[in-house]
């Protein structure tokens, strides 16, 4: 059967070249990089240039990074970090209704533990205003963590702006940019972040690792006690074949994220506006134009659930995600979708495509081709579409 | 983790051995990790001409002991003086982080035993 | 060069076999195993087949295994994850002095906030006492964590004894096996055991991966929060190519822990034997016989230091390691080592040799051909030896 896959925001593949590089180090060099002999040292210094790989995409020092087994510990590790070390000075925090569940969860779980906690509201479009995040600003504030761009939309955030106001208000900067990372410029100067959550798996580089770039004088408290590796602040054997992979995987997206996005930009509006053409009462989620990730694109399609277009692309070969409530554990549809103000039966409705490096323009026509279809039989079977077609008749 | 200059001298340490009757001996323990250096000197006027160390001690250790061994052979006890941890550290090319305080070590048994030869000096006056 | 690996308990190779499998899952079956579509489907099988193939070893079931990112982690989460669970049971755990640093630092970060740390010392073998154990035992007890085997000497701890004690008390057990697992037989049961910690890279499996055994019915808070993956104990895409190489290494250390175990406790007892007859002045650390792991040599040599005598054998290509404050971070040798009672002078000069599959005959006796050459030089340059042999000559 025919493989379309169509969910590059959940994962990707890893790149041949970055897995031909991990290979080597699975199986000839595998030293400890604290080991004192000859197979330490030539995986520690692997480990500096990985790390040297993931600071260059940033912006960053080396020194700057820490590594850790992910996008969502590198956000626990900031959140909780941070406030640990903060406890005393404040206990107030920031962040957007928007945000990925391993910020989300993890500033509930603060906020059970005695914390103040503010959800910044986002337009229609997914876009927090900073305004808004201005006025949520408490002397004891001490954490604002947004995102850079939402994994289900696409939606860019006004990061810059926000980091202009933390500095301002000598207060803690997160972002978690494990959706942007490598698809955007990212500059954490430019953008005054303190701390930046990246993520590999993302990238065309390994599940199970990412990095968390923490600012030069800005102190968090670790996560993960033990051996002090990472300069004390990720204890832990370092994952390294997984840590070198995720480098190159940083370096081939320095190269080739101008080329990835033109390409990507140009199937994204095609199949974006494919859709809207195609198949009635459609609604695109999630800005146009410059406010969107390249590769992402999410509509909602009334009159069907998200699960069953799921099964039915899936049947095709056609790999794409939803934010119906269906396909999650919880049954609330995707908290996103909702905190942009989409009715839960809208919502129920949404497809999210997410494109990648391998996708072709005929892929897309096959897309195309085989999603109208499906709608129509759902809502042939649909009762809610019955009313539709009935009060249109009458 | 060291540099070629540090390998080269813990793998071929210079002026290693004991001396029959040092004019002067210098021993320091490295409280911080239990390392130990010892250093005779020979000297003539005020001329260090010889010079032996003995070390128990981490690779830097080692290395820092016969580099100082080199570098204050033939000097006067005064430019000896002077010749700090930094200065051992420097000449072998940087040590890790970690191991800047083993050239504590050398420097410091260096400078003690220069201090002997001058105890041992005002004892004969 | 030749080189000889003798350091398998600070990492091993990945078996070829398991190396074969991952590089799969990093480039063909990249799903993640949350979605919904047959990339998803095809991972999800695999990820709960690792599942099983980890707790077979073990003696659990299936939905007691929790991957993590490691040992470290997995420890963390247990120790963490018990103590925040209790907190307000009690306030008193109780460990031992030849813990990993794993479960040492988080037993103190743990201190310092509020909880009450007993640390049992052992005897000079490197063995705790059952008894001081249950002397140690509050009624606010919580928590007890031992280790099965110890990483640096070897050391074999009575597990189920202190496992009998602790369910009589009802309190919570944690073991740290991650130097046990695949060389000796671990039954969770038989043990009395509620949290077991193991990990990947120990058991020529990938770094980056291990695995909390969590008793039905036992209890632990999260320590890293939000997808809810792993029944909620442990959030972030998992580490699927990771999990399913683990699994996979499982697997083969079941089918070949007996032949394994055989063969390096010849290799052992003839490498620490050789040492013993061709080295003066050498003391073996750690048991002998039945309560010492298959694999570990630990021995002092007098009048020498660790780092020293690895970075000679590194030139020589051995890789082995050291218990001297010279080859870490901090500045004190090791604290198993100190607690078993050695004075630092000698602990400074100890070595660990730790077998693996690989090693042949034929390198033992290289190793034992060159040590005594080495041991010679680096005496000679030693201003303690000196000593020995002056007081002998007088
Ligand atoms: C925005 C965002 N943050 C965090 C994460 C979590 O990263 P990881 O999958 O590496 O744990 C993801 C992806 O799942 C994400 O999309
Ligand atoms: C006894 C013991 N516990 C825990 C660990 C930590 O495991 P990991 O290296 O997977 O983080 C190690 C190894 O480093 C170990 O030997
Ligand atoms: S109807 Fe089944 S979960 Fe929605
Ligand atoms: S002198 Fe001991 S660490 Fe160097």
């Amino acid at each position: 059967m025919r493989r379309v896959y169509l969910d590059h925001s959940a994962t990707t593949p890893v790149d041949p070249e970055v897995a031909a590089i991990m290979m080597t180090y699975y199986t000839e060099k595998y030293g400890n990089p604290s080991s004192v002999h000859g197979f330490g040292r030539e995986t520690k210094q692997a480990l500096e240039q990985a790390r040297n790989q993931v600071a260059e995409l940033i912006g960053a020092a080396s020194r700057e990074i820490t590594f850790t087994s992910g996008g969502t510990e590198a956000d626990n590790l900031a959140i909780l970090g941070t406030a640990e070390a903060l406890r005393k000075k404040g206990k107030h925090i920031i962040t957007s209704c928007i945000e990925h569940h391993a910020v989300l969860e993890t500033c509930e779980y603060l906020e059970k533990n005695g914390f103040d906690l503010t959800v910044i509201p986002v337009d229609e479009e997914g876009i927090i205003s900073v305004d808004e995040v201005r006025k949520a600003i408490r002397p004891d504030t001490i954490l604002i963590t947004v995102m850079h761009a939402n994994n289900e939309v696409g939606s860019i955030q006004p990061i810059a702006e926000i980091g202009k106001l933390a500095k301002e208000h000598g207060i803690v900067f997160h972002v978690d940019a494990v959706q942007s990372l490598g698809k955007i410029p990212i500059n954490v100067e430019e953008m005054n972040v303190d701390l930046l959550t990246v993520s590999g798996h993302k990238i065309y580089g390994p599940k199970g690792v990412g990095a968390l770039y923490v600012r030069k004088g800005v102190r968090i408290v670790p996560l993960i006690h033990g051996g002090g590796q990472e300069r004390k602040r990720r204890s832990g054997t370092e994952n390294m074949p997984g840590i070198i992979g995720f480098g190159k995987a940083c370096e081939l997206a320095g190269q080739r994220m101008a080329d990835d996005a033109k390409k990507q930009i140009k199937l994204r509006d095609k199949l974006m506006n494919g859709i809207v053409e195609r198949i009635e009462y459609v609604k695109v989620n999630g800005p146009v134009g410059e406010k969107r990730l390249p590769n992402n694109v999410n509509v909602s399609i009334r009159y069907v659930e998200g699960e069953s277009l799921l099964l039915s692309l899936d049947m095709l070969g056609i790999a794409a995600s939803s934010g119906s409530a269906c396909t999650s554990g919880s049954l609330d549809p995707s908290h996103v979708l909702l905190g942009m103000g989409l009715i839960h039966e809208i919502a129920h409705g949404s497809l999210r495509f997410s494109l990648g490096r391998q996708n072709t323009e005929e892929e897309i026509d096959y897309v195309l081709e085989q999603l109208p279809k499906i709608v129509e039989r759902l809502r042939m079977m649909s009762p809610l579409y019955d009313q539709v077609i009935h009060s249109k008749q009458s | 983790m060291y540099t070629e200059k540090v390998m080269d001298h813990f793998t071929n340490p210079r002026n290693v051995g004991e001396m029959e009757n040092p004019d002067g001996v210098g021993e320091v323990g490295n409280a911080k990790c239990g390392d130990i250096m010892r250093i005779y000197l020979d000297i003539e006027g005020d001329i260090i001409k010889d010079v032996k160390f003995k070390t128990f001690g981490c690779g830097a250790a080692v290395a820092t002991s016969s580099m100082v061994t080199e570098m204050v052979k033939g000097k006067t006890i005064d430019e000896a003086m002077v010749i700090s941890n930094a200065a051992v550290a420097e000449a072998l090319g940087g040590l890790p982080e970690t191991k800047m305080h083993c050239s504590n070590l050398a420097a410091d048994a260096l400078h003690k035993a220069i201090g002997d030869y001058h105890d041992k000096q005002q004892k004969k006056e």
